[in-house]
């Protein structure tokens, strides 16, 4: 029963990595990551170390996850204004 | 050249792997058992919780340098800022407000259960730090709290008080003999005061790796 | 196979995903989330391949807890730049700059 | 092995980290006034450190006091004593050299943040020196880092961005296969401290530490902008503010180039042979490709920095001669911190010539000999140093190298070292002749401050004189 949760969280964590570098669209990168870091939280919890659950809930997933979406924000605001964009 | 480069990356991040999942399929056990060491000396450090001990005592000088890479993160980011005003707040849902209002001595009360429990459970300067910092980034987003330009003085002594505190108690352990040696009877209370200064730091410096960058330059 | 050399297989193919990310990936948002992959998977693998006889070790713990913090101010400080260097140049990426001298 | 009286190594970390938050404390451009006098105990302190050493050894420092596997260790020996009495003297003149350098209203804004940045450079490059923990050191290698990558962007100008942003990401992905290492190496003898590891790792160790250390080798070789990972360094190193520059060029490249020094000399030292042709090779191509570019690029600093990326090169030709006997390492010392005081000074001069011409191409040098002499001079003596002319301490490294692969039979780095120095002439001499050539009518020059001019001499005429006393710095060495 552990196992078979321990392998299916291992391959959410590892699927949702991939999303996060190879979907085209952004944003969803950027929501694929936080949902990343929560299940990463998850496995710390199954590894037995809670503080690094809390730790990776609050500033891996949290803040971290505030950081980017707060950055594709400023880097998609000017797409219109400025054109030579790669 | 970049198809080349393409595939050179895949190929060494392939046999990387491999090599990885067989290398670490055939390890034998460890030589150095640190979870036995670090129980027998945990009496003698101050605090209850082993993680908590590692961190503020047996591995504390980790922690130091640590808390000076964030502080220069956040330095890093005063550089680029150009002095430019930020952006107002935009409107915000009063709902949202309204709940942030509510909220936000539930999260200072958090934070400070977290610092306490650090001593004895998981929890401690760090993971308290980042609510605070969390609850300062929800009270930017509900149009409560302006982002920051260039610190004032009050706030850069705010950055910077916990990792005094941390200096201020290391240098004094040094002329006592060795770096961040704490005497057994106030192992305790040090660790204590350091961390409460962290809280405080942490939290304003992860805050202000969200507050000093949001709205700079959207 | 105990749990913790289980995270640490899956630490490996988190940290070379990442890592061929970051060398590959050109839009500097997609860099500093490889990067981040890349740090995770590090992480799994100090906690998981310490604890792969399922004793539990606070030493590589509180080194990970250390190391979040760490990639926390690397990623500020990298999308800081990434911000810097759109508001000015208006571009996402760094290739062309690869091209001169 | 601790004394009752205050450690001295323990002192050179904590007094940067000290007056670097003070000096943010104190404000933006501030921190000047506080630095130089901190600066110059630190160059006592690692005097005191560097004395005591020669008397009584090697010298350990528990932190915490639990000693190593449970607590951290620092540990002072004689390469840790050369490397911060290198950084301390460099470190110092470069901080009266930025003071007056960044006096001048133009450079002004670029010291918003300058000097609470250098402190943590200064506490990060000296806890490093220090550390006897492969994780403690992954830290020490992010504050370096990270302080490293905010100098390069101090300026603000669009080219400095998108320098430091490349060097971050460099810098970040070799600190995470750095730290790979260490989880492996952590994973399989259950601890990171080098004291406990040395004596467990044996010549035909699990395939776990041949990975770890190929990780946490080729992450630093990266951090050093050895060939071929050296092109972030020259936009890097070329594009900052002269005393940003200096710094990195001179010191913080040493850094993790000590650092691979120490693993191969410590516990890889069973694995070092095997990998020491690659090393060895790398540094080779490194110093004809950074060599040929110094020979064609326009910029002045662009060609002090390639000259780094060759000047780099030797020092990485030291690891397939290792095993020969010290000699190896005494050059590798020797280079290090030759090419330092050189570095520093030609950094320091290139700053002058560009302020004094109000441009940054060799075309605009014309005339600047005139001008600013005592600069040009300063630029040639450290040119020497580069070159390996007798008597400068470059030399003496170029020496000692030599002779350790003529004492191993290695004819094939004699080849190298040898057209290394005859390229570092080609490119010196292409900034001399420059400066001597006849102003145009339209040239204007700037005054420029003396002291500018005085420090850059000075670090020129160290790199210099210290051929003479290099036995003294090969004995520290033991």
């Amino acid at each position: 029963m552990n196992l078979a949760f321990d392998l299916l969280l291992i391959l959410a964590l590892s699927w949702s990595a991939w999303r996060s570098l190879a979907t085209p669209d952004l944003t969803r990168a950027v929501v694929m990551f936080i949902v990343f870091g929560l299940l990463m939280a998850l496995a710390w919890a199954r590894l037995g170390a809670p503080d690094i659950a809390l730790a990776e809930a609050a500033i891996g997933a949290g803040l971290t996850g505030a950081l980017l979406l707060d950055a594709l924000g400023a880097l998609q605001a000017r797409r219109g204004e400025k054109k030579e964009d790669a | 050249m970049n198809g080349l480069l393409r595939s050179a990356v895949v190929i060494v991040g392939l046999s990387l792997a491999a090599a990885m999942v067989i290398a670490l399929l055939q390890l034998p056990s460890a030589a150095v058992h640190l979870p036995a060491l670090v129980a027998e000396n945990l009496a003698q450090s101050g605090v209850e919780h082993p993680v908590t001990a590692v961190l503020l005592n047996f591995r504390g000088w980790d922690t130091l340098l640590e808390v000076a890479v964030l502080l220069l993160a956040l330095l890093t980011l005063l550089t680029l800022g150009g002095g430019k005003a930020p952006a107002p707040a935009a409107a915000v849902d009063p709902l949202l407000q309204g709940l942030a209002r509510r909220m936000l001595p539930l999260i200072v009360l958090t934070a400070g259960y977290l610092l306490w429990a650090g001593a004895h459970r998981p929890g401690g300067a760090f993971q308290a730090g980042a609510v605070l910092a969390a609850g300062a980034v929800f009270l930017q987003l509900a149009g409560l709290l302006p982002a920051w330009t260039a610190p004032r003085r009050w706030l850069r002594l705010g950055l910077v008080l916990g990792f005094l505190v941390f200096l201020a108690v290391a240098a004094a352990l040094l002329g006592q003999g060795a770096l961040l040696r704490y005497p057994p009877a106030l192992a305790g209370g040090l660790i204590l005061l350091i961390e409460a200064g962290l809280t405080l730091s942490l939290g304003l410096i992860l805050a202000g790796l969200f507050l000093f960058l949001t709205g700079r330059d959207a | 196979m105990s749990t913790g050399l289980l995270y640490a297989l899956a630490g490996v193919l988190l940290f070379v995903l990442g890592a061929a990310g970051a060398v590959l990936l050109a839009h500097l948002m997609r860099k500093v989330l490889a990067f981040n992959v890349m740090g995770s998977g590090a992480f799994l693998v100090l906690v998981g391949l310490a604890q792969r006889e399922d004793v539990i070790d606070p030493v590589p713990q509180a080194m990970v807890l250390t190391g979040i913090v760490v990639a926390v101010a690397a990623t500020a400080l990298a999308l800081g730049l990434a911000r810097a260097f759109h508001a000015r140049t208006g571009r996402t990426g760094l290739t062309e700059e690869a091209r001169r001298d | 092995m601790t004394e009752a009286w205050p450690d001295p190594a323990a002192w050179l970390i904590l007094l940067p980290l000290a007056w670097a938050t003070l000096a943010f404390l104190a404000g933006p451009g501030r921190g000047g006034r506080l630095a130089i006098p901190a600066l110059a105990a630190q160059c006592a302190l690692a005097l005191w450190l560097a004395v005591s050493l020669a008397e009584s050894g090697a010298r350990l420092h528990p932190v915490g006091g639990w000693g190593a596997p449970l607590g951290i260790d620092l540990l002072a020996d004689g390469l840790s004593a050369v490397m911060l009495l290198l950084t301390q003297a460099v470190a110092l003149a470069l901080a009266v050299y930025a003071q007056a350098y960044f006096a001048d209203a133009h450079h002004r804004h670029e010291a918003t943040w300058f000097w609470p940045l250098t402190g943590f450079l200064i506490a990060a490059m000296n806890a490093l020196f220090l550390s006897a923990d492969l994780f403690n050191l992954y830290v020490t290698l992010e504050l370096l880092g990270l302080a490293a990558v905010g100098l390069v962007a101090v300026g603000g100008g669009t080219a400095q961005i998108a320098a430091a942003l490349r060097y971050l990401l460099v810098s970040l992905i070799a600190s995470g296969a750095y730290l790979m290492g260490v989880a492996l190496i952590y994973g399989t003898y259950g601890t990171a401290a080098i004291a406990s590891l040395a004596p467990l790792i044996d010549p035909t160790p699990p395939l776990a530490t041949w990975l770890a250390a190929g990780l946490m080798v080729v992450g630093l070789m990266a951090k050093t902008a050895l060939f071929p990972f050296h092109f972030w360094l020259p936009p890097a190193h070329g594009g900052a503010p002269a005393p940003v520059s200096a710094l990195l060029s001179a010191l913080v490249v040493k850094a993790s180039f000590y650092l691979v020094l120490r693993l191969a000399l410590g516990p890889f030292a069973p694995l070092a042979e095997m990998a020491a042709w690659l090393a060895g090779g790398l540094g080779a191509a490194a110093i004809l490709w950074g060599s040929w570019q110094a020979l064609r690029t326009r910029h002045i600093k662009r060609l002090v920095a390639w000259s780094t990326v060759a000047q780099l090169g030797y020092l990485f030709l030291i690891f397939p001669l290792l095993a020969a006997d010290g000699l190896a390492m005494q050059a590798g010392v020797m280079q290090a911190v030759a090419h330092g005081l050189a570095k520093a000074a030609l950094f320091a001069a290139a700053g002058v010539l560009m302020r004094a011409t109000g441009r940054d191409t060799l075309d605009g040098l014309a005339g600047v000999a005139g001008r600013v002499p005592l600069t040009l001079f300063a630029f040639g003596l450290a040119g020497v140093t580069i070159m390996g002319l007798p008597p400068s301490a470059g030399f003496l490294a170029k020496w000692l190298l030599i002779d350790a692969a003529l004492a191993s039979g290695q004819w094939g780095w004699v080849v190298v070292i040898i057209a290394g120095g005859l390229l570092a002439a080609g490119y010196i001499f292409r900034v001399l002749r420059r400066a001597f050539l006849v102003a145009p009518e339209d040239s204007r020059f700037h005054p420029v401050p003396r002291r500018l001019e005085w420090t850059a001499f000075a670090l020129a005429v160290a790199s210099v004189l210290l051929g003479l006393r290099g036995a003294e710095l090969v004995a520290l060495l033991g």
